[in-house]
């Protein structure tokens, strides 16, 4: 298979799969097979571009000519490479993840979930391999409106609501922002290309940067910057999967993505520190990361709290872009792959818990940890990763970061990175320490039960959740800690783009 | 003098102006139908003397004449006024539909029963 | 040799075969009679497109008489785009029609609809490719009454009340026309488009002439339902059967809007009525006005038909505006709206002559559930929604990508800005319905599949097919488009 | 309406020359004032004429729906088929020099044809107005 026949593979096979898949929706084994299969393959067709790409290569395709001069054209670079990797690696590990949740909770509509998981990934693939704005554009919307059906899965009067509040603000920021930065960009500079250097480079002066950056970093409201990031803590009704996605891979991921993309290929990374036109971008971002951090430790509810975090690691990786440093482009890319590994690994831990025990907020989890030993330590290592300490891939993300911010001479941000760390401990860590070490909490009704003794006999044993969610949040524990080893692969195709 | 003189104007004005006044102001359904009349009926006055030209005759040939008045102006109103007569009849009989359905030809009682959807 | 006569047997063969309907009486005689001429129709428009984009413009002179003194019928990328449009319309909601028909007028009358439809047909064309100004005036009345008719067709007894009101105004705008007509005929002495281009700037200062400018806008607007001349609209399409809602709205009011593009641009020239005469500015707010409040009264309405009517006038908007930029792009995005409209509105109003077909009703709550009752009619309805918000891969898209750039390519940079906000107020509106229809339960005793006919669904389908597939690939579109904004700015080659 | 005797009688003596004077208007209409739709209106007005003095009923008998129908779709084609037969003997769209070999002759030929076409339907459409309004509300 040539580059070209690979790239546009990487993303007709998940939509050829959404058609198998609602095709064999009656018949669930193999409807899930498909989609195991259809998974694996997409991973395999995204592995066989990483040689190329390592070596320097930008392969590219043209899908077709949508409107003249811009055509709906892919080109793999190594931002979108490493981007690519991560969201068709981590859907095998979610498929296997969501037949076990979903099975285990029994869900209705089941078919719709996972055709809708398919066009999101092939979305997501549009997303990582766009050649240039248009494409990424359109690819971006797909994503919103495939999993849109995803957010609003339960059917139910808060879905609903979740789900207005969702496409609202995502489709507004698209639309009303990005599309008008993408159109002011073409008519600056007659081109929608990604050009290494950035299109942008020389053609505008500081304040009218300025104004662009601030529409391309709100317009892609995935990226989640305050005070556009209500969409994400509202999509937290999605079954746990969509959440592990949502969250973690594919949509917030390819907002952060696209920023770095724009700010790398669309601005230029000398232009942008040169200009200064980021220098408010960083303080946002700086703000966000505190912010959502510190309303993240005031969530009981271990998704929402979950969200938030996200919220607040997204904006790290905004930072490194806003930065417009090598090391902080890098340490952005990086944050990308290290945050997703932790993050899913945190929500599948989250979606065990709620699977085996049904429970949903932290406060109940006291003394879960013997119940379900492995998922909590699982867990465990997410939480270090996205912490950042060693020997999880986090560390090196958080590093890279820094280092960016001293290049830039910005030291306050060292310090909100460092303050956010230790935030991060405290809204993480006491979740495994009550899991550990206090004793299983007795609800109060049952304490005045006499019979409270022979009901709470069977939560002694172990009671973990179904093999097929654990299986895959150990795969990503096991991500998160290689990640730490194998980091040097990850910088190799990175500097690629911002050799420092 | 000369605003006297174009005296056709004046009078195409006035027809016109009354005839969209009674479309505008009156509720009857059949009288919003007269002032429509009165509304084209201005224009075709309007037209027929646009064509004739001053001391021309019938534009029928004829000997030792040489000057017509121009047809074409009274040929294209012959088309706008059997337009005219269709919209007229076509208007009618919605009015006569409209009061079959309604029991009413007042506009401001058609209002009140609007009946929800 | 008929390939010559092309330009008049486009309008001629559905013009006669209406009487014929009258005498073939038979509901089905007279579908198929209607549906072949439709075709028909369709095919020499295509043809004549092609011919014209390839080879220029074409003129006919009706009776042999030659132009200026003949009525001439005269094509050019701008009127062959927009009679492919009429035509593809016309064919498409033909196949359409009989069941809908039979369901919402009946058997019995049926033939009297298609005569009225092959002469609306024939009108709107008519309107599009004569050369003359008269001659425009006869075949506007001529689409104009039997739409009346078509409008009075439907069920509800407020079909008559809307029709009769839309005759009233139409005929004032038909009227105001016509006055229009007669001062420019008595300036110049000519009723030829083209030869009144030629005459005209010579006398751009005759008052007579200025007032005849004011006249036609007037008329012509009212025509098109530019806001605040939009009254007739929202009833007049609520209230006709499901399949002359699809057919007028997708048709209608985008012959006007040509009408209009041909007077400002050909018969003035830009020079007289954006600078002589600022028509920009005027144009451009009312533009944006129509886009705003009929947005937003769009979602506030309960009955969905209504509620795509609002939506048409805000659309018309979006014409409007890119003909008030008077720039090369701006037409270009005003042409391609109108084709691209015409797809998105005729396939949700079609996907509404679906539901109402099953349900009876289009009012908004009875739309509980109906992607589990009907659910390729309510695909159909997501697939024309996402057009019209200008979703991407969407030809609505397409339209407003040029619109956007074209603003600012103008450095109307607030325009730019309303014309996305305006957007995304139909995502509002659309996806209330897209929300009742999808995560909605169906009422209890309705909880069956009852998918609408494939008769029906298949011309839906074939629009939202449209839709999607003019979206992907604008190449074909937007370079016509193009041509024919060259052509009105007279910087064809 | 029996005791309107004189009406009857008159009128039953002025239809045959309203209807004569209608074909004169018909066919004098390429040399001299008239045409078809003068002609037609004049013709409709016989039997309008008859309708008032004889009843609605008697005078739908004289000219059934059906036919009043078929006349309007009858003279519009004649006139468009004119316009076709044009085509096809190879000139243009409704050019009547193509009629016939002498292009003199043709535009005769052409205008009566065609106002022929014009005069049935204008008389018919003007029945049938009448009729649809007269006989409703009963």
């Amino acid at each position: 298979m040539s580059p070209a026949e690979a790239i546009i593979a990487a993303v007709l096979v998940p939509l050829a799969g959404a058609v198998l898949i609602a095709i064999s929706g009656r018949w669930p084994n193999l409807r899930e097979t498909v989609t195991l299969v259809t998974a694996v393959i997409l991973f395999a067709v995204v592995l066989s571009l990483v040689p190329a790409v390592a070596a320097g290569a930008r392969p590219t395709a043209v899908l077709i000519q949508t409107l003249p001069g811009v055509p709906l054209a892919f080109e793999v670079e190594p931002l979108g490479m490493l981007f690519a990797l991560i969201a068709s690696g981590l859907w095998i590990v979610t498929s296997v993840y969501s037949i076990g949740y979903m099975r285990g909770n029994d869900e209705h509509n089941q078919t719709r979930f996972y055709v809708c998981f398919a066009i999101a990934l092939s979305s997501t693939m549009g997303v990582a391999l766009a050649g240039n704005l248009l494409t990424l554009f359109v690819f971006y919307e797909a994503l919103t409106l495939s999993t849109y059906p995803l957010v609003t899965h339960h059917g139910d009067e808060e879905s609903m609501k979740a789900g207005r509040t969702y496409l609202g603000i995502l489709i507004s920021t698209s639309i009303g922002l990005l599309l008008v930065a993408i159109l002011w960009t073409w008519v600056i500079a007659g081109t929608l290309d990604f050009r290494s250097g950035g299109i942008l480079s020389g053609r505008t002066d500081g304040l009218m940067t300025a104004a662009l950056l601030a529409l391309y970093a709100y317009g892609i409201g995935k990226a989640a910057l305050m005070p556009l990031h209500r969409w994400l803590p509202a999509a937290m009704v999605a079954p746990t999967p969509v959440s592990a996605l949502l969250h973690a891979v594919a949509v917030v991921k390819a907002g952060v993505f696209c920023v770095v993309k724009v700010v790398v290929y669309v601005f230029g990374i000398e232009f942008l520190s040169l200009t200064g036109a980021s220098e408010w971008l960083m303080y946002v971002a700086a703000a966000t990361l505190l912010i959502a951090s510190l309303v993240a430790m005031t969530k009981d509810n271990l998704k929402a709290r979950l969200a938030y975090s996200t919220v607040s690691q997204l904006s790290y990786v905004v930072l490194g872009a806003a930065l417009a440093t090598s090391w902080g482009v890098i340490g952005a890319g990086m944050h990308i792959a290290m945050h997703a590994l932790g993050k899913i690994t945190l929500f599948f831990c989250a979606g065990a818990i709620y699977t085996a025990l049904h429970k949903t907020e932290i406060s109940d989890m006291d003394g879960i940890g013997r119940q379900m030993p492995v998922t909590l330590t699982a867990f465990l290592i997410g939480a270090l990763s996205v912490i950042g300490l060693p020997p999880m891939g986090g560390v090196w993300s958080k590093w890279y970061l820094i280092l960016g911010a001293v290049e830039a001479h910005q030291l306050v941000f060292v310090a909100a990175l460092m303050i956010s760390s230790l935030l991060n401990i405290a809204y993480l860590l006491p979740l495994v320490a009550r899991a550990f070490f206090l004793p299983p909490r007795v609800p109060i009704a049952q304490a005045a039960g006499a019979a409270a003794a022979t009901s709470r006999e069977p939560d002694r044993g172990i009671r973990e959740a179904p093999i097929l969610c654990l299986v895959p949040l150990c795969v990503t524990a096991l991500g998160c800690i290689a990640l730490f080893f194998y980091a040097d692969r990850i910088y190799a195709l990175l500097a690629q783009i911002a050799a420092p | 003098m000369e605003l006297l003189g174009l005296y056709n104007y004046w009078i195409v004005i006035f027809l016109m102006m009354s005839g969209f006044y009674i479309v505008i102001a009156r509720g009857n359904l059949v009288k919003k139908i007269v002032g429509l009349n009165i509304f084209q009926a201005s224009v075709f006055v309007f037209y027929i003397s646009m064509g004739k030209v001053s001391g021309g005759t019938a534009p029928i040939v004829a000997e030792g004449v040489e000057v017509y008045s121009n047809p074409l102006p009274h040929v294209l109103i012959l088309t706008a006024i059997v337009v005219g007569v269709a919209t007229t009849a076509l208007g009618l009989s919605l009015v006569v539909r409209i009061n079959e359905a309604y029991g009413t030809i007042e506009e401001d009682e058609l209002g009140i029963m609007g009946d929800d959807d | 040799m008929l390939a010559a006569h092309f330009p008049a047997l486009q309008v001629v063969l559905p013009l006669l075969m209406a009487p014929v309907c009258v005498l073939l009486r038979g509901a089905r005689l007279a579908w198929l009679a209607a549906l072949a001429v439709s075709w028909v129709a369709f095919a020499i428009a295509g043809l004549l497109l092609a011919e014209v984009l390839i080879g220029g413009p074409l003129s006919y002179a009706v009776g042999g008489w030659a132009p200026p003194w003949g009525i001439e019928i005269r094509l050019d990328a701008v009127n062959a785009f927009v009679a492919l449009i009429v035509a593809a319309i016309g064919a498409i909601v033909m196949l359409y029609a009989p069941k809908s028909v039979e369901r919402e007028i009946g058997n019995d009358r049926a033939y009297l609809f298609y005569t009225a439809y092959l002469l609306c047909l024939a009108g709107l064309l008519g309107v599009t490719i004569t050369g003359d100004a008269f001659n425009l005036f006869v075949f506007l009345e001529i689409s104009s009454l039997s739409s009346y008719i078509l409008i009075s067709l439907g069920r509800d007894r407020r079909a008559l009340y809307a029709a009769y009101q839309y005759l009233i105004l139409g005929t004032i705008g038909a009227t105001l026309y016509l006055i229009g007509v007669g001062l420019l005929y008595q300036a110049t002495g000519t009723l030829n488009l083209a030869d009144l281009a030629q005459r005209l700037p010579a006398l751009e200062d005759v008052r007579g002439v200025r007032v005849a400018f004011a006249f036609l806008t007037v008329g012509l607007s009212l025509k098109l339902a530019l806001f605040p001349l939009h009254l007739w609209l929202p009833n007049a399409y609520t209230y006709a059967p499901s399949v002359v809602t699809a057919f007028l709205a997708a048709t209608a009011t985008k012959v006007a809007v040509y009408a209009l593009l041909r007077f400002l641009f050909t018969v003035f020239g830009a020079e007289f009525s954006f600078t002589v005469l600022p028509m920009g500015p005027p144009l451009a707010v009312l533009a944006v006005l129509a886009m705003f409040t009929a947005s937003i009264v769009a979602i506030f309405q309960e009955n969905v038909k209504r509620m795509l009517a609002y939506s048409s006038i805000a659309q018309i908007g979006y014409m409007v505006l890119g003909i008030s930029l008077v720039t090369v792009e701006g037409l270009t995005a005003s042409i391609l709206h109108v084709f691209n409209h015409a797809l998105m509105k005729g396939a949700l109003f079609l996907a509404m002559g679906c539901v109402f077909y099953r349900i009876s009703s289009v009012h908004i709550d009875d739309f509980a559930g109906l992607a589990k009752r009907m659910p390729w009619t309510a695909a159909a309805f997501v697939g024309g929604g996402l057009s019209l918000i200008g979703v991407p891969l969407t030809a609505g898209f397409i339209s407003k990508w040029y619109l956007v750039l074209a603003a600012l390519e103008r450095n109307m940079w607030p325009v730019a800005a309303l014309i996305v906000i305006s957007s995304l107020l139909a995502v509002i509106y659309v996806w209330r319905v897209v929300e009742q229809a999808y995560f909605r339960p169906p009422p209890a005793d309705r909880d069956v599949r009852e998918e609408a006919p494939l008769s029906l669904l298949i011309p839906t389908w074939i629009l939202v097919a449209a839709n999607v597939y003019f979206g992907v690939d604008a190449g074909l579109t937007t370079s016509a488009a193009g041509q024919a904004a060259q052509t009105l700015l007279g910087s064809a080659p | 309406m029996t005791h309107h005797l004189v009406l009857r009688v008159i009128a039953k003596l002025l239809i045959p020359f309203i209807m004569l004077f209608g074909l004169y208007v018909q066919f004098h209409g390429d040399y001299g004032p008239g045409g078809g739709f003068q002609a037609g209106v004049i013709f409709a007005s016989a039997f309008i004429l008859y309708a008032l003095v004889f009843g609605v009923d008697v005078a739908r008998r004289v000219a059934p729906d059906w036919a009043v129908r078929t006349g309007i779709a009858l003279g519009g084609l004649i006139f468009g088929g004119t316009g076709l037969v044009a085509i096809l003997k190879g000139g243009n769209y409704l050019d009547y020099s193509a009629l016939s070999g002498d292009p003199v002759a043709g535009q005769h030929l052409g205008i009566l044809v065609i106002e022929l076409g014009v005069g049935i339907t204008v008389a018919s459409v003007m029945m049938a107005i009448f009729f649809g309004f007269a006989g409703r509300g009963r």
